[in-house]
C-alpha cells in the first residue's frame, strides 16, 4: 500500500479551479516532487493535504486512513508536517523554542505538571531539548540555538522551517520550495540535508521546487501539473524530457 | 492612633501650617481644625465634587474672617476621589496624613459608604454634605445634612398624592447611580401606598444618557400625567428639551438633584417652565439667608450656587455649632477624643441653615424640611 | 405607529453614532490605530463652537468653521506630538498613547471649561417634520445629521478610492515600507488622515452637541466607545460600513430599549454585535481578510 | 560621476553590525549584480539604499544628492524602484491597484496607461489576474506583481532583490530577459540574486559581499572564471 | 551544548529576579511600615497594588504570550470580586475562621471567573485581532450591565435572585431575609479581610504560576500562536484549545485580584471606571507600558502608574489639583520615551557603555 494515496482531488476559488482532480500515489520512502508553473496549483495542494483548505472533491489517505475534513492540527498529528512556500516561523522566540513548538505533541506533560514543575515536567523537558538540540545539529543550526528566530537570514529559516517539521515526527514531510533564496552552494547543501533526512528517519518526502538541480538531483519521481492538473507523472529523468512540460515549463 | 503632628513631610500651602506651630505663630487666636472632604473632582461627576469644595471653602472662609471657632481657625481640603469607592479609600488617608480631624466623608453615597468605613473604624467624626445612601452613615460617629434616599423618594410621593398633582405617573431614573435607583426604589413603594399609578418605570444608565426620546415616548403612551425625576439636572435638562421638541408636555418632578438647572451656563430656563421639585434648598429662594449666601458665593466663584454647596456650606456650619457646642478650645485635640465630644454635640444643636432649620438625630439622619418649588418665568417659587 | 416612532429615534441616535464613526474608521482604517481620543476631540469641538458661538456672539456658520479648523489643527498637533514618534512601535503602544491624550484632553477641558454643564444652542434651525398626525416627528437636526452624514460617507468614498491621496492612505494602511517605496509619504498621508478625522470630530461635535444639548468635559468619551463599536460592527476601515454600523447601533438601542429592557439594552447592543461578529466575523460590511498559505 | 556612489556604509540592527563599511559604485545603464551568501547583508544594503534603513554612517550619493538623510518616498520621487525582498504587495489590494499605486509618483495619464499595457504584456498573468485580491495569488504570481509595480514607476534606477525567486524556469529566463530590456531601453539596474550564474551572464560588473564587507569585485564575466566565485556561488 | 540542555529554562534566573525583587519591595515595605513611619496613604496604596499587579499580570498573559487584544478584563475581576463578595456574606455566621473564609471566596471567586472566561472565550477566540478586542469590550460591558440589574437575597428559604427591580424578589425580611446584592446598590458590608500580606501572597502565587506556565509546553504552544497561528496548527497544536487555556487562567487570575478587591472595600458595585472598559483599559496600560510578555515589567509599570497619581495628592494644591492632567502627561511621555526608536537607540547605546563587560559573557552563552 502506498503511504499517500491522493484521488481525484479537487478545490476552486471562486471561479477559478485551482487543483483539478489530482491523483497521486507516493510509496513509502520515496523522494517525490512536484513541479509546475507558477500558479499551477502545487501549493494549494499542499493546503488541501493540511487541511488549511477543504477539497470540494475527492479524497486523500495516509496509510489507508482517510485524512480529509480533518483540522490541521488533526492532520498533524496523522502524520503530515509541512514547511511553507512564505515562511511561517514563530518569529519572536528562540530557534530552539521553534523546534520544540514542534515537539509539543510527542513529549507531553500536562499543564498542571508544567505549572507546579512536577517530575515528569523535567523529564519531558530534558528529552525536549536533547532531541531539539539533535535535529537543529541536523540543520547545522545548533549554534544559533538561542538566536531569535526572525534575526536569522533568509536561508537558515528555511532550514528551521524544515527542522520544525520534523520534530513532529511525520510519516510524510511536505517542502514548499525549500531551496528559494539559497545560492547553489547552499542548495547543494541542502539536498545532502533533503537526502540525508529521508535515509535518517526513513521519511518520506514530497517537495515542490523550481530549481531544477535539485529536482532533478534528489527526486525520484516527480508529477508536473499545470493549471490545476496533472500535466505528465513518472521518473524524474523520464518526465524532465517529456516534450509538452519542456514547452509549458522548463523552457530551453 | 490618630495625631497630626507627625506629618512631617507634607508640604505646606500657604495657610497650611501644623497645628502645633500655628498654636505659637498666629498669637491671641490659636491654630486650626483641619477638615478634610473627598469628592470627585475630575471625571463625570466633577461638577459635583466642585459644588462642595466651593460650597464649603466659602463657609470656612466666612467663619476665619468672623474670628474662627472658640478662638481658632478652621482649615479644609478636598482630596478628588474621582466618584470611586477605592480612590475615596485613599483619599481620605492622604487626607489624614494631612492631619484631618474632622472628616466631610465624600460628596457620592458609594465612595463615602467606604470612607466611612475607615472613619468609624478610625472614630473620625464624619459629616456628608450629600452622601444620601442609608449605607453611607449607618455608624454612630457619621452624620448628614442632606436627606436620605428613602427620604426623599416617600417625601415626593407623598406631596404628589398630597397635592393631587397627578395618579399616572412615570418615573426616569439612572439604574446605575444608587441615588437614583434608590429614590425610586422607596418612591414606588410609598405612591403604591398612596395609590399612585406608576404607569412606566424607565432606566437608562450612565453609558448612555443622552437620548431619552424612547423613556419620554413610554411615558406618552402609557398616558403619564407626571413624571417623576429624580435625577440630577443635566440629565434632566435634556430630558425636558427632548420632551418639548417632540411636543410631550407632561408636569415634571424632581428631587434635590434637580437643583442647579437653572444655572446652567446658556440654559433655556423656558424649558424648565412649571418643573417642580422637592428640595431644601433652591438658589433663587428669596430669604435672607440664602441670597447672602448665593451673592457671596456667586462673587467668589463666579457661579450660582446649587443644593450640594449649599449642603457643604451648611455642614461647615453644623461643624463650627458642634465644636461650640461641645465647647472644644483646644484645636490639637486628635480627632478620636474630637468625634467623641462632637457626635454628642451634633444631637444637641440647631443650625439655621441655607438648606432650611436642621437638627439632627443621633443616628445621623437630619431633620428639616423640603420645600416644594415650581419653576416660574426662569425662577424658583415655593409652592 | 409606536414602533415607527421608536425607529424614527433610533435613525437619529444612530445617525450622531454614524457621523462619529465616520471619523473613527478613517483613522482606524488608515493610521491602524484605535484613536480613543477621538470622543475627545469632539468634545473639544462642542467647546470651541459654544464659545464662539454663545460666549463671543460669532454667527453660527463662523462658528462652526472655527470649530472645524481648530479641530483639524488640533488633530494635527496631537498627531505630531503624540503618535508621530511611535510610528515604528506597535500598535498597542499608539493605542495606549491615544488613551493617555484622551485623560489629557478632558482633563484639560476640566480645567478650562469647569465641570458645569454648558447648554449647547442648536445650530440648525430646521423645523421638525411631523408625521401620521403627529404621532412620529424628526427633528430637524436628525435630518441635518442624516443628510450631512450620508454625504461624508460618499465623498469619502471617493476621496479614498478615487484619489491620489487616497490611494496612498490604503497603501499606508496596508505596509509603510512598502508604501513609500511608492513614493508616498507616509507622515504626511497620516497626518492628513488625522486632519481629517479631526475635522470630522469637530462637525460631530456640533451635531451631536445640537442635538444632545448638554456640555461637558465627559461627552466625548462614550459615544466615542458606541462609534467605535458601530465602526466594528459594520466592518473595520469600511466608510458605508461605519455609517450602517452606527445607524444600526442606534436602531438596536432604541429598540431594545423600547421593547425589551432600558436597564438591559446596554448588554442587548453588545450581545448583538457579539451575535453578528461571530456569524461575520469582519463585521457588515467588512472585507474577508485574505491569507494565503 | 557615478549614478549611485555609496562609500564606507555601515549599518545596525541594534548592537549588531550588519553592514560593515561596504562602498561601491553604479554607472549611468550599467547592470551591477550584488552576490553573496545568506546573511551577507545584501538586502540590508538595498534597503539602506532605498531609504528604509537608516546608515550608521557613510554615505550614499544618487546622482550626487546624498540619499542617507533623504525620507524614502523623496528618493522614490528622485527615480530609484526597489523590488524588495519577500516581495512586499499590497496583499489586501487587487492586482490593478497594485499597479497603480507602482505609478504613484507619476501624473502623466495616458503614460501610466502605456505602461501599464507593456507590463501587462510582460506579464499576460497579471492581465488575466488585475481583478484578483494580490494575497491570494501564488508565490510566482505575487513576485511578477512586485516586479511590475516596480516598473510602473519608469525608474531611473531598480533595485531588485532576488526577482527570479520562486519562479518557474521558464520565467526565470524571462526575467532575465525582462531585466536586460529594461536596462537596454536606459534604466540603471542594480540586481541581488542567488542565482549568480545568471545575474553575471547579464551583469556588467559584480560586488561579491561576505558577511558584511565586500570582499571581491569587478568585471562580471571575468568573475564568473574566477575559481573562488565558481565554488563558492555557482556551484561548479 | 551539554551545559544548554541541562540547563532546562534559559529564563530560569531572570524570573528568579522578578521574583526576588517582589521579596525586597515587600521586606522594605514591611521594615517602613513597622518602624511607623508610613503614612495612611501609602499604607492604604499596598493592597490595591498587589490587585492591580495580579490583574497586569495575568492580562499580560493574553495581551504579550498569547498576542491578543482583551479589553474586557476587569469583566472578569467584577465575577470574582461579586461571587466571593457575596460568599463571604453568606458564611460569615457559619465560618467563624475568617482567613480560611477569605481562602475559599478567593478561590471560589477566580473559578468561577474562569469559568466566565470558558464561555466568554469560546465564542470569542475564533475572531481576530480588533475584532476580538471589541468582542471582549462588549463581554465585559454586559457583565457589568447585568451585574448592575442583579439582587440577590438570602432568607431561609435560601438564596433568591431576581432582576431588574428588587420588588421582585420576595424575600422573608421578618426572619432575617437579607438583600445581598441590591442591583446598582451593589453590595455592602463585604468584610474587610483583604491585607497586604495576602496580598502579597497573591502576587506570589500569580507571578510563579504564569511564570511556570509560560515557560512550559502549554505556554511555549500559546507563544507559537501568538507568532503565527497557521504553523502553529502545522505542527499540530490545537489553536483553540490552547488560546482557551490561556483565557481561562487569565480570567482565572482576574477573579482572584477581583475577590481581594471586594475585601478590601466596604461597599462594591460596577461602573465604568471599576469594572467597566475604563478599568480594562487602565490595566492594559499597565501591561502595555510594562513590555509585552515581560512580567517583571508588568510589575513596575503597575506600581509606579498606580502609586503616581495618588502620590501627587500629597503636594501641595498646584499639584494636587492638576494631578490627573499630570498624570496624563507622564503617561504619554513614558510611552514615547518606551518605544520612539530614536530615543531606544541612544538609550541601548548608553547601557552599552555600561555592559561593555559583560558583551563577551553573552556571547560566550549564545555559543553554547
Ligand atoms: N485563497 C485563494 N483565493 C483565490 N485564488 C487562489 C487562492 N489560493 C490560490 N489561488 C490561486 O490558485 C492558483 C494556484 O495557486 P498556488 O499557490 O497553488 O500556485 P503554485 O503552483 O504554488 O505557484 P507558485 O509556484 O507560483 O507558488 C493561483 O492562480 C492562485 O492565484
Ligand atoms: N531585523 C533584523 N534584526 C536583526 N538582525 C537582522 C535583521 N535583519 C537581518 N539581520 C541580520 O543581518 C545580517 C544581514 O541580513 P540580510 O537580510 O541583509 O542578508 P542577505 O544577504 O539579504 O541574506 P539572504 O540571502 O538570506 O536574503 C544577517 O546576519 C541577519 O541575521
Ligand atoms: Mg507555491
Ligand atoms: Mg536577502
Amino acid at each position: 500500500m502506498a503511504l499517500l494515496e491522493v484521488k481525484n482531488l479537487g478545490i476552486s476559488f471562486g471561479g477559478l479551479r485551482a487543483v483539478d482532480g489530482l491523483n497521486l500515489r507516493i510509496e513509502k520512502g520515496t523522494l517525490y516532487g512536484l513541479i509546475g508553473p507558477n500558479g499551477a496549483g502545487k501549493t494549494t495542494v499542499f493546503n488541501l493535504l493540511t487541511g488549511v483548505y477543504k477539497p470540494t472533491i475527492g479524497t486523500f489517505a495516509l496509510d489507508g486512513e482517510v485524512l480529509n475534513g480533518k483540522s490541521q492540527a488533526q492532520i498533524n498529528h496523522k502524520g503530515i508536517a509541512r514547511t511553507f512556500q512564505n515562511i511561517r516561523l514563530f518569529s519572536k522566540m528562540s530557534v530552539l523554542d521553534n523546534v520544540k513548538v514542534g515537539l509539543h505533541n510527542n513529549n507531553k506533560y500536562s499543564s498542571f505538571a508544567g505549572v507546579f514543575r512536577l517530575p515528569s515536567y523535567f523529564k519531558q523537558e530534558k528529552a525536549m531539548n536533547k532531541e531539539a538540540m539533535d535535529i537543529l545539529k541536523v540543520f547545522d543550526l545548533d549554534k544559533e540555538a538561542s538566536v531569535t528566530a526572525e534575526n536569522l537570514p533568509y536561508g537558515k529559516q528555511r532550514k528551521l522551517e524544515i527542522a520544525r517539521a520534523l520534530a513532529t515526527h511525520p510519516k510524510l514531510l511536505l517542502l514548499d520550495e525549500p531551496a528559494a533564496g539559497m545560492n547553489p552552494n547552499e542548495t547543494e547543501e541542502l539536498m545532502k540535508t533533503i537526502r540525508f533526512v529521508r535515509d535518517e528517519f526513513d521519511m518520506t518526502i514530497l517537495l515542490i521546487e523550481h530549481d531544477m538541480r535539485l529536482v532533478s538531483g534528489i527526486c525520484e519521481q516527480l508529477t508536473v501539473l499545470n493549471f490545476g492538473m496533472e500535466l505528465a507523472k513518472g521518473e524524474t529523468s523520464e518526465v524532465l524530457n517529456n516534450p509538452e512540460v519542456i514547452t509549458a515549463y522548463l523552457g530551453e | 492612633g490618630g495625631n497630626n503632628t507627625d506629618n512631617t513631610d507634607n508640604t505646606a500651602t500657604e495657610n497650611t501650617t501644623t497645628a502645633d506651630g500655628a498654636s505659637e505663630n498666629t498669637g491671641a487666636t490659636g491654630g486650626t481644625i483641619k477638615i478634610g472632604a473627598t469628592g470627585p473632582l475630575t471625571g463625570d461627576t466633577a461638577v459635583y465634587g466642585k459644588a462642595v469644595q466651593n460650597g464649603a471653602q466659602l463657609a470656612v472662609d466666612e467663619i476665619n474672617a468672623a474670628g474662627g471657632v472658640n478662638g481658632y481657625q478652621l482649615e479644609f481640603k478636598m482630596q478628588d476621589d474621582e466618584n470611586d469607592v477605592e480612590k475615596a479609600a485613599t483619599a481620605y488617608n492622604a487626607l489624614k496624613d494631612w492631619g484631618m480631624q474632622i472628616s466631610l466623608g465624600s460628596v457620592t453615597s458609594k465612595p463615602c459608604i467606604n470612607v466611612n468605613s475607615y472613619a468609624s473604624q478610625d472614630n473620625m467624626f464624619l459629616l456628608t454634605p450629600s452622601a444620601t445612601a442609608v449605607e453611607s452613615i449607618n455608624t454612630d460617629n457619621a452624620f448628614r445634612v442632606c436627606f436620605s434616599d428613602p427620604n426623599q423618594g416617600a417625601k415626593s410621593a407623598e406631596y404628589i398624592s398630597q397635592q393631587g398633582l397627578a395618579t399616572k405617573i412615570a418615573v426616569i431614573y439612572d439604574s446605575s447611580d444608587p441615588y437614583s435607583s434608590g429614590i425610586y426604589n422607596t418612591f414606588k413603594a410609598e405612591a403604591e401606598k398612596d395609590g399612585l399609578e406608576i404607569v412606566a418605570a424607565e432606566a437608562f444608565t450612565s453609558d448612555a444618557k443622552s437620548d431619552f426620546s424612547v423613556h419620554l415616548q413610554k411615558a406618552q403612551s402609557a398616558g403619564a400625567e407626571l413624571v417623576f425625576l429624580p435625577i440630577y439636572y443635566q440629565e434632566a435638562s435634556l430630558i425636558l428639551q427632548q420632551a418639548k421638541s417632540k411636543g410631550y408636555e407632561p408636569l415634571f418632578f424632581g428631587c434635590d438633584g434637580l437643583d442647579g438647572i437653572l444655572a446652567m451656563d446658556n440654559f433655556d430656563t423656558s424649558l424648565a417652565e412649571g418643573v417642580m421639585l422637592l428640595t431644601p434648598f433652591a438658589a433663587d429662594a428669596q430669604d435672607e439667608k440664602t441670597v447672602t449666601f448665593v451673592s457671596a458665593f456667586k462673587e467668589k466663584f463666579n457661579e450660582t450656587p446649587n443644593q450640594f454647596a449649599a449642603d457643604a456650606y451648611d455642614a461647615i456650619y453644623a461643624i463650627k455649632a458642634a465644636l461650640e457646642k461641645g465647647n472644644v478650645t483646644d484645636p490639637t485635640m486628635n480627632y478620636s477624643d474630637l468625634c467623641n465630644i462632637l457626635k454628642v454635640a451634633m444631637t444637641e444643636i440647631t443650625v439655621e441653615g441655607v438648606t432650611g432649620t436642621i437638627t439632627w438625630t443621633a443616628d445621623g439622619e437630619p431633620n428639616k424640611e423640603p420645600k416644594g418649588m415650581i419653576i416660574e418665568d426662569g425662577a424658583y417659587k415655593a409652592m | 405607529m409606536e414602533f415607527i416612532s421608536y425607529l424614527v429615534n433610533g435613525i437619529s441616535l444612530g445617525s450622531i453614532y454614524a457621523l462619529i464613526a465616520l471619523g473613527y474608521t478613517m483613522v482606524y482604517g488608515i493610521a491602524k490605530m484605535l484613536n480613543f481620543a477621538h470622543g475627545d476631540v469632539i468634545m473639544i469641538g462642542g467647546y470651541v463652537v459654544f464659545t464662539s458661538m454663545t460666549t463671543m456672539g460669532m454667527p453660527t456658520w463662523v462658528s462652526i468653521l472655527i470649530g472645524i479648523v481648530f479641530c483639524t489643527l488640533l488633530g494635527v498637533v496631537i498627531e505630531k506630538v503624540a503618535y508621530k514618534p511611535l510610528r515604528n512601535a506597535t500598535s498597542l503602544a499608539v493605542l495606549i498613547t491615544a488613551i493617555g491624550m484622551s485623560y489629557f484632553l478632558q482633563n484639560l477641558a476640566l480645567i478650562v471649561f469647569g465641570a458645569g454643564g454648558k447648554t449647547f444652542t442648536s445650530v440648525v434651525s430646521m423645523k421638525p417634520i411631523s408625521l401620521f398626525d403627529g404621532q412620529v416627528t424628526i427633528s430637524g437636526e436628525t435630518i441635518v445629521t442624516i443628510i450631512v452624514s450620508v454625504i461624508l460617507m460618499i465623498v469619502l468614498t471617493l476621496f479614498v478610492n478615487r484619489t491620489k491621496p487616497g490611494r496612498a492612505m490604503l497603501a499606508v494602511s496596508e505596509d509603510r515600507g512598502a508604501a513609500q517605496l511608492m513614493g508616498v509619504n507616509v507622515n504626511r498621508t497620516i497626518s492628513l488622515t488625522f486632519a481629517i478625522g479631526s475635522g470630522l470630530a469637530a462637525v460631530a461635535g456640533v451635531l451631536m452637541c445640537s442635538s444632545y444639548t448638554t456640555l461637558t468635559p465627559y461627552i466625548g468619551a462614550m459615544p466615542g466607545i458606541r462609534a467605535f463599536v458601530a465602526a466594528v460592527f459594520g466592518g473595520i476601515g469600511s466608510i458605508p460600513g461605519a455609517m450602517i454600523g452606527g445607524i444600526l447601533i442606534g436602531i438596536i438601542e432604541n429598540l431594545s430599549k423600547a421593547y425589551i429592557s432600558s436597564q438591559l439594552s446596554d448588554a442587548i447592543v453588545f450581545a448583538v454585535l457579539i451575535i453578528v461578529l461571530l456569524v461575520k466575523p469582519t463585521g457588515l460590511m467588512g472585507k474577508k481578510i485574505a491569507e494565503k498559505v | 560621476m557615478a549614478m549611485l556612489e555609496v562609500s564606507n556604509l555601515k549599518v545596525n540592527y541594534g548592537m549588531i553590525q550588519a553592514i560593515k563599511g561596504i562602498s561601491f559604485k553604479v554607472e549611468e545603464g550599467e547592470i551591477i549584480a550584488l552576490i553573496g551568501a545568506n546573511g551577507a547583508g545584501k538586502t540590508t544594503t538595498l534597503h539602506t539604499v532605498s531609504g528604509l534603513l537608516k546608515a550608521r554612517e557613510g554615505s550614499i550619493l544618487f546622482n550626487g544628492k546624498e540619499l542617507t538623510k533623504t525620507q524614502p518616498h523623496k528618493i522614490v520621487e528622485m527615480g530609484m524602484a526597489h523590488v524588495p525582498e519577500g516581495r512586499r504587495i499590497f496583499q489586501q489590494l487587487t492586482v490593478y491597484e497594485n499597479l497603480i499605486l507602482g505609478a504613484y509618483t507619476r501624473s502623466d495619464k495616458k503614460e501610466i496607461a502605456e505602461n501599464l499595457e507593456m507590463i501587462y504584456k510582460r506579464f499576460p498573468r497579471l492581465e488575466e489576474r488585475k481583478k484578483q485580491i494580490a494575497g491570494t495569488l501564488s508565490g510566482g504570481e505575487q513576485q511578477m506583481l512586485a516586479m511590475g509595480r516596480a516598473l510602473m514607476s519608469n525608474p531611473k534606477i531598480v533595485l531588485m532583490d532576488e526577482p527570479s525567486m520562486g519562479l518557474s524556469p521558464l520565467l526565470v529566463s524571462e526575467i532575465f530577459d525582462i531585466i536586460q530590456s529594461i536596462n537596454k531601453s536606459g534604466t540603471t539596474v542594480l540586481l541581488v540574486e542567488q542565482n549568480a550564474k545568471k545575474a553575471l551572464s547579464i551583469a556588467n560588473r559584480a560586488y561579491v559581499l561576505e558577511t558584511g564587507k565586500i570582499v571581491l569585485e569587478g568585471d562580471a564575466k571575468e568573475l564568473m572564471n574566477n575559481d573562488q566565485i565558481k565554488k563558492a556561488y555557482l556551484g561548479e | 551544548m551539554k551545559k544548554n540542555v541541562s540547563n532546562l529554562n534559559p529564563l530560569t534566573k531572570k524570573n528568579l529576579i522578578t521574583l526576588l525583587m517582589c521579596v525586597v519591595i515587600f521586606a522594605i515595605v514591611q521594615i517602613w511600615q513597622a518602624s511607623g513611619s508610613m503614612g495612611s496613604l501609602y499604607q492604604g496604596l499596598l493592597v490595591p497594588i498587589c490587585i492591580y499587579i495580579i490583574m497586569a499580570v495575568s492580562l499580560n498573559l493574553v495581551v504579550g504570550y498569547l498576542g491578543e487584544l482583551s479589553l474586557g478584563h476587569a469583566g472578569f475581576m467584577c465575577v470574582g470580586a461579586y461571587v466571593s463578595s457575596m460568599f463571604s456574606i453568606m458564611t460569615q455566621n457559619t465560618i467563624g475562621n475568617s482567613l480560611l473564609r477569605f481562602a475559599i471566596a478567593i478561590l471560589i471567586g477566580g473559578i468561577c471567573a474562569a469559568i466566565f472566561g470558558i464561555i466568554v472565550g469560546i465564542p470569542v477566540l475564533r475572531l481576530r485581532g480588533d475584532y476580538l478586542a471589541i468582542v471582549t469590550l462588549a463581554f465585559g460591558e454586559i457583565i457589568k450591565n447585568i451585574v448592575n440589574v442583579l439582587y440577590v437575597g438570602v432568607d431561609n428559604n435560601g438564596v433568591q435572585i431576581a432582576i431588574e427591580n428588587s420588588a421582585n424578589i420576595n424575600l422573608d425580611y421578618a426572619n432575617g431575609g437579607k438583600m445581598i446584592l441590591n442591583g446598582p446598590q451593589g453590595i455592602t458590608g463585604t468584610p474587610r479581610d483583604s491585607t497586604f500580606v495576602i496580598g502579597f501572597i497573591l502576587v506570589m502565587i500569580t507571578l510563579i504560576v504564569i511564570m511556570n506556565f509560560v515557560n512550559s509546553r502549554t505556554g511555549r504552544a500559546i507563544t507559537a500562536i501568538r507568532d503565527n497561528r497557521i504553523a502553529a496548527a502545522s505542527v499540530g497544536i490545537n489553536v483553540t484549545k490552547y488560546k482557551l487555556i490561556a483565557f481561562a487562567l487569565a480570567a482565572f487570575f482576574a477573579g482572584v485580584a477581583g475577590a481581594l478587591y471586594s475585601h478590601n472595600t466596604a461597599s462594591l458595585s460596577a461602573t465604568t471606571k471599576n469594572f467597566g472598559y475604563m478599568m480594562s483599559i487602565m490595566v492594559l496600560v499597565y501591561v502595555v507600558l510594562g513590555g509585552m510578555a515581560s512580567i517583571r515589567g508588568s510589575v513596575i509599570a503597575t506600581i509606579i502608574l498606580y502609586a503616581l497619581p495618588e502620590v501627587l495628592r500629597q503636594f501641595n494644591d498646584n499639584i494636587n489639583n492638576y494631578r490627573m492632567l499630570i498624570y496624563a502627561i507622564i503617561l504619554i511621555v513614558m510611552m514615547i520615551i518606551n518605544n520612539n526608536d530614536t530615543i531606544k537607540d541612544k538609550l541601548n547605546i548608553f547601557k552599552s557603555k555600561f555592559k561593555r563587560k559583560k558583551v563577551p559573557k553573552e556571547t560566550k552563552g549564545a555559543e553554547v
